[in-house]
């Protein structure tokens, strides 16, 4: 009887029972809590500042005072992977944020109303999506300027279409639901409608597609970083540390993986939850 | 005959479609024309096959959709000369059930607010009172006040469609349209919300304007009956006359095809044939023309006018008149 | 089985559903038997097991999560519970076919009507491509098709489902199966469109001699086809009989309540009969006869043993213990 | 749908010079640049005429193929681009190949043994596709590859073998991609009326699977097919970037870092627009695969 992407308020316990069966969610929802406890705590969890070091300890590889090894300029590595996480979180909970806000508003105006409004902001939509994938996001660098803020800011319009489209296509479906109608018979207003009606059957892709969209945010964030766009080194940022560890891939190879696997870890993390979510929201909506 | 609590003229519903590459505009003629009134107190029944237009008549009367043209007088008020306030507080007066019982609740909001957030909009209680009155409402259309604050889906099929009818209750409405609100339901399912329409008209004076596809639930609760086909009413009467003695042969086809209860009773060969013709682009004359076994040489070339040819029985046919 | 005229005889069928550590009894014992030339009707409510009786016949239950657990189904002398995979699916669409309720999503939506026929044709007719056309559009004239050749090259969503249903029915044909089973194949029409396809059904079982099997909910239909009627409730047949006995003579409280809750094109009443309570979740299916909760004739035995059923009059069974003569231990 | 996209892809990458801080005729002449020069850069390009005759004038130089100067080596943006731009194309297409070929096999094999090993593997296997970052993939590549078994060269351009390590680099998200998508759309299809039917026909079980699922389990899957590569067009600088290969992505991450905006205008158009034609070409091939689009 679940009707597709409709979370019921009742349902909630039964969502966290099937999470709960998931192994692949569980997995993924520990690696996400471990990567937010560690991004919390990280002055109190790492064991050297993350930007100081000493250059006579330059790239040492793992030994006991630095269980990662060291960088080129003597710091230690693991505090600065550990500090790493702060910077990542950071960047996807407010490009996230602003990408959520702005794109399901957008969505839900669209949606509800059709006509020539909808049709001007998934135009809109449509040019962002012209420039696929992080190309996007270069191509908004390239207006705004390389830094972290900026960087956030891209990161941010950068998923917005996907929210948009998403929460649009909720609306509408739903809009042709007759509870919508039903609303309409007995006189509610639009804001009523959208925000007690639309919203809140909407909750179940949207929370999905935050989830998914923190793995694919943090993907584009630190590959921007590593391009220089993003993150400036001093900072401890997992891209742009990647970037800086090329130059002794061959000497210290173990730099870079180390780096990268927490990259990877963290985005897996996130879209294990999401299709652990999804799955959970309704076992149908698969993909 | 009774005085007249709605009355509508001319009605007509056209929805633009945009048709293959080019983007060719056209037009769904859903409701192509439509007179029809319903005295206090009664039922009309509108009987049709998909896409005759019977649910869009259904939407306009209640505003949900604005008419393409026509006139919808209510209460002696045409509703096409209203602001949006008057036609917000005219929304008490008049409701709808909706054929759907799974997809007409919202599945986010609990017994108590889906009933009593039409009082509360309408200004009818304050919050204390609300979910006193939705438990009494729910009670007089056989649920328990224990199941207020529950959600819909914990429900089934049939005890949705009764919180469904105590939502059109809730602002003490005049007239309720009924869309389908039994062809989701299983047949014994079906008798029991049938039985408790029935039984609210009488407690609260209600009067319905009964959509269905379904001969036999139309014939067991209307008091007339009107019969749509393509856009169009081409028949209507009172109950009783018309299924003894339908005139349109439309009428005649269509409660011929209804398969009777009675094994031994076979059926007269009255089958129509062919489709119902696409509503873009109606044939010309008498819709029905292409399919009906009567047609005489001015059938395609003439619309016939709907018109009274006994008291209380109107047609649109050139057989008569 | 043993009778001469007998073409399917199901025997205590019984198929169950797994999901999530229940078990769902949609079927609980299904006995009955089809004769050569007869249309045999199954009426009951959403849920009653109606179409998984149709699909277990052809052995389509998914497994996981459904699997006929017990049972036999003789057909034309052989049990096809015991068929290997090959034998039955040489049978499926050739021996016995079936069509469904929504001609919209029963047909393949990306290939032609034509291709789909010409398919199963070429598969159980061991014919090449030129017979299996002719043949083909040969069913689909028979099916009063107009313009059958432009029909073979169409795609399913050209069709209107009146269309769509004699498309359906040309193919399940079109290799002179000895049992053709119908579930639910007007419900998604409107009724003039339905009274065609019930015409066509008729002439078509007269025209190729074959059996039917007509799977629904709706009481007029059944009265208009079936020669034979069995009333299913919660996964058991309550009640067996002629067509013109269980009208005159409906005895099972179930079948009586259904009946009276029918609003009847023929006769007005002011109120309808109405069954109280909700059928039962088939996961915890109530102990005794599955319909006594709901039953106002309940009596001692009830809800302690399954009635059995008796034959009240020739040919007429009905499993109720107000009709047993002795009392429940039968 | 076409047309109102591209006219803004061309107005976003306009504005480009309008939007970034500074004047646009100081930022092209470049900081240093004396007073006069900056002033004939002003009258070159019309900087000193109204916005919207300046995006006329841009639109109608772009339409000929004239995409300016490069500020940086004074040569016509159009040169640069062609040679960079193909290359990526190039690379592109030989990662969707590779994705298509992978993504698709792998998708149907675990739809039709759902839960078996192979299923689980391949899934798994596409989670790591998709999280893992392109160009830490490729520099693992590289490292194993490249510096340890030394089967492919590191990096630059020239025969085909210097493609093939980049190309599996950006196609890994996609192969993951596309097999999911076939995956989910055949398990989908397998759950249809239509299948049931085939089934009751006696139909055996390959031709159930490999005709009828099949060809409707693609149509979805088309569309994931041009926004892959599509992503490809985006991602490859990425790619770029790790195997030193000369391609439009990194000039433009050149051009970003020199300020050098012709050539970020030039490349932004050229990869928005290719995108645009290959959705269109996607949405055709759309209908091709989808009757109910053909016919109607």
């Amino acid at each position: 009887m679940n009707e597709k992407g409709i979370l019921k308020t009742g349902q909630i316990a039964e969502v966290w029972r099937r999470l709960r069966r998931n192994r692949a969610a569980i997995v993924g929802g520990v690696i996400v809590l471990l990567f937010v406890f560690i991004a919390i705590f990280a002055p109190w969890l790492s064991p050297y500042p993350p930007n100081e070091g000493e250059l006579t300890k330059r790239l040492k590889p793992p030994c006991r005072e630095h269980l990662l090894g060291t960088d080129p300029l003597g710091r230690d590595l693991l505090s600065r992977v550990i500090y790493g996480a702060r910077i990542s979180l950071q960047v996807q909970i407010i490009s996230v944020s602003i990408a959520l806000v702005v794109g399901t508003l957008l969505g839900m105006i669209g949606g509800y109303y059709g006509g020539r409004l909808d049709n001007l902001i998934m135009r809109l939509m449509d040019i962002l999506l012209a420039f696929p994938g992080i190309f996007l996001a270069i191509s908004i660098i390239a207006v705004l300027g390389p830094g972290l803020t900026n960087l956030m800011l891209a990161a941010g319009i950068y998923s917005i279409p996907q929210f948009a489209r998403i929460v649009r296509g909720s609306v509408i479906s739903l809009k042709e639901k007759e509870f919508i109608e039903a609303a309409r018979a007995v006189g509610e207003g639009d804001i009523d409608i959208l925000f007690r009606y639309l919203l809140p059957n909407s909750m179940a892709p949207i929370i999905v597609q935050t989830t998914l969209r923190m793995a694919t945010v943090l993907l584009t964030a630190s590959g921007l970083s590593f391009l220089g766009l993003g993150v400036q080194p001093p900072t401890a940022e997992w891209g742009a540390m990647l970037s800086n560890a090329r130059a002794y891939l061959i000497t210290a190879p173990h730099v870079a993986t180390v780096l990268g696997l927490a990259i990877m870890l963290v985005v897996m993390g996130f879209n294990l939850f999401g299709d652990g979510l999804r799955d959970s929201l309704d076992p149908r909506l698969r993909e | 005959m009774a005085e007249s609590l709605l009355e509508v003229r001319g009605l007509k519903k056209y929805f633009p479609i945009q048709k293959g590459w080019w983007k060719e505009r056209l037009y769904i003629r859903a409701v192509d024309g439509v007179d029809l009134s319903i005295s206090r107190g009664e039922v009309l029944g509108l009987v049709g096959e998909s896409g005759c237009g019977k649910t869009t008549v259904g939407r306009l009367i209640l505003k949900l959709i604005e008419p393409t043209e026509g006139e919808i007088i209510f209460e002696g008020k045409d509703l096409s000369k209203l602001d949006k306030k008057e036609i917000h507080s005219l929304r008490r007066s008049f409701q709808i059930i909706f054929q759907d019982p799974f997809a007409s609740l919202n599945p986010r909001m609990t017994v108590a607010e889906i009933v009593g957030r039409p009082m509360e909009i309408h200004g009818l209680v304050d919050r204390y009172q609300r979910d006193e009155r939705v438990a009494q409402l729910l009670e007089s259309v056989g649920l328990q006040r224990e199941h207020l604050y529950r959600y819909p889906h914990e429900f089934s099929g049939g005890q949705r469609q009764r919180i469904g009818i105590a939502r059109a209750l809730a602002t003490k409405p005049k007239l309720i349209v009924a869309d389908e609100p039994t062809s989701a339901l299983d047949v014994s399912v079906q008798a029991q919300i049938l039985n408790l329409m029935k039984e609210l008209k009488e407690v609260f004076g209600l009067t319905y304007l009964f959509i269905s596809h379904n001969i036999g639930v139309i014939r067991h609760l209307s008091d007339r009956v009107g019969v749509m086909y393509l856009g169009k009413v081409v028949e209507m009467g009172k109950k009783k006359g018309l299924f003894q003695s339908p005139l349109h042969p439309y009428t005649k086809a269509l409660l011929a095809a209804v398969p009777t209860l009675d094994p031994k009773k076979k059926r007269e060969e009255v089958i129509l044939e062919g489709d119902v013709q696409s509503p873009i682009n109606p044939p010309r004359g008498c819709r029905f023309h292409p399919r009906c076994r009567y047609a005489l040489p001015r059938c395609p070339k003439e619309e016939p006018l709907f018109h009274f040819v006994e008291e209380d029985r109107s047609v649109a046919c050139h057989l008569y008149g | 089985m043993g009778k001469e005229n007998t073409l399917l005889s199901i025997k205590n069928l019984r198929t169950h559903f797994y999901s999530r550590g229940h078990t769902i009894y949609a079927l609980d014992g299904v006995s009955f038997e089809i004769e050569k030339g007869m249309t045999f009707g199954l009426v009951g409510e959403t849920g009653c097991g109606k179409s998984v009786t149709a699909l277990s016949i052809l052995r389509l239950i998914p497994y996981p999560p459904g699997k006929i657990v017990q049972g036999e189904i003789h057909f034309k002398g052989r049990n096809l519970l015991r068929l290997s995979e090959e034998e039955i699916r040489s049978i499926r669409g050739k021996e016995i076919s079936m069509i469904f309720q929504e001609p919209m999503t029963s047909l393949n939506p990306v290939f032609r009507i034509g291709d789909q026929m010409m398919e199963v044709i070429m598969l159980h007719q061991k014919v090449g491509k030129p017979v299996a056309y002719e043949r083909a559009v040969e069913m689909l004239e028979r099916v009063h098709m107009p313009d059958a050749r432009k029909i073979m090259r169409q795609f399913p969503h050209q069709l209107s489902g009146g269309m769509r249903q004699r498309a359906m029915i040309a193919m399940e044909l079109s290799c002179r199966p000895y049992l053709l089973i119908a579930d639910e194949p007007t419900t998604a029409l409107d009724v003039t469109i339905q009274a065609q396809i019930l015409r066509l059904l008729k002439e078509m079982k007269k025209e190729f001699d074959t059996s039917i099997l007509l799977i629904t909910h709706d009481l007029g239909v059944i009265a208009e086809m079936c020669d034979r009627v069995g009333v299913m409730y919660a996964g058991s047949i309550v009640e067996e009989a002629s067509v013109e006995d269980i009208f005159k003579d409906p005895k099972h409280p179930y079948t009586r309540g259904l009946w009276g809750a029918i609003p009847r094109m023929e006769e007005e009443k002011e109120t309808l009969s109405v069954i109280p309570g909700m059928v039962p979740d088939l996961s915890q299916p109530p102990t005794g006869c599955k319909f006594h909760p709901r039953c106002t004739f309940r009596f001692e035995p009830c809800d302690r043993f399954v009635p059995p059923p008796a034959e009240v009059s020739e040919g007429h069974f009905v499993a109720c213990f107000l009709y047993q003569g002795k009392d429940g231990n039968g | 749908m076409l047309l109102p996209v591209l006219f803004g892809v061309s107005l976003v990458s306009f504005s480009l010079l309008h939007l970034v801080p500074g004047d646009p005729a100081t930022l092209m002449a470049g900081e240093d640049a004396n007073p006069e020069f900056i002033e004939a850069i002003r009258k070159e390009y019309g900087l000193d005429q109204p916005l919207y005759l300046q995006y006329f004038r841009f639109l109608s130089h772009v339409i000929r193929g004239d995409f300016g100067i490069s500020i940086r080596n004074r040569e016509p943006v159009i040169k640069l681009l062609k040679e960079r731009f193909l290359f990526t194309v190039q690379l592109s297409f030989i990662s969707i190949l590779i994705a298509g070929f992978i993504g698709l096999i792998a998708g149907i094999i675990s739809s039709t043994k759902q839960y078996s090993l192979f299923d689980h593997l391949s899934m798994v296997g596409a989670l790591f596709g998709i999280s893992m970052p392109i160009f830490w993939f490729g520099l693992l590549l590289m490292l194993v590859f490249s510096v340890y078994l030394r089967w492919f060269p590191a990096g630059g351009k020239g025969t085909i073998l210097h493609l093939i390590l980049p190309a599996i680099a950006l196609g890994a998200s996609g192969s993951a991609v596309i097999a999911r998508m076939t995956r989910a759309s055949m398990l989908e299809v397998i759950r249809q009326d239509y299948i049931r039917t085939a089934r009751a026909n006696g139909l055996r079980e390959f031709i159930v699977i490999y005709k009828h699922a099949l060809k409707n389990a693609m149509i979805p899957v088309v569309t994931v097919f041009g926004l892959e590569f599509g992503y490809m067009l985006g991602g490859a600088v990425l790619t770029e970037t790790v195997f030193s290969l000369p391609g439009v992505g990194r000039l433009m991450v050149d051009g970003i870092f020199q300020r050098d905006y012709p050539i970020v205008q030039g490349s932004m158009l050229l990869v928005a627009t290719t995108f645009v034609l290959v959705n269109l070409l996607t949405d055709i091939a759309y209908a091709f695969f989808d009757p109910k689009i053909r016919y109607e």
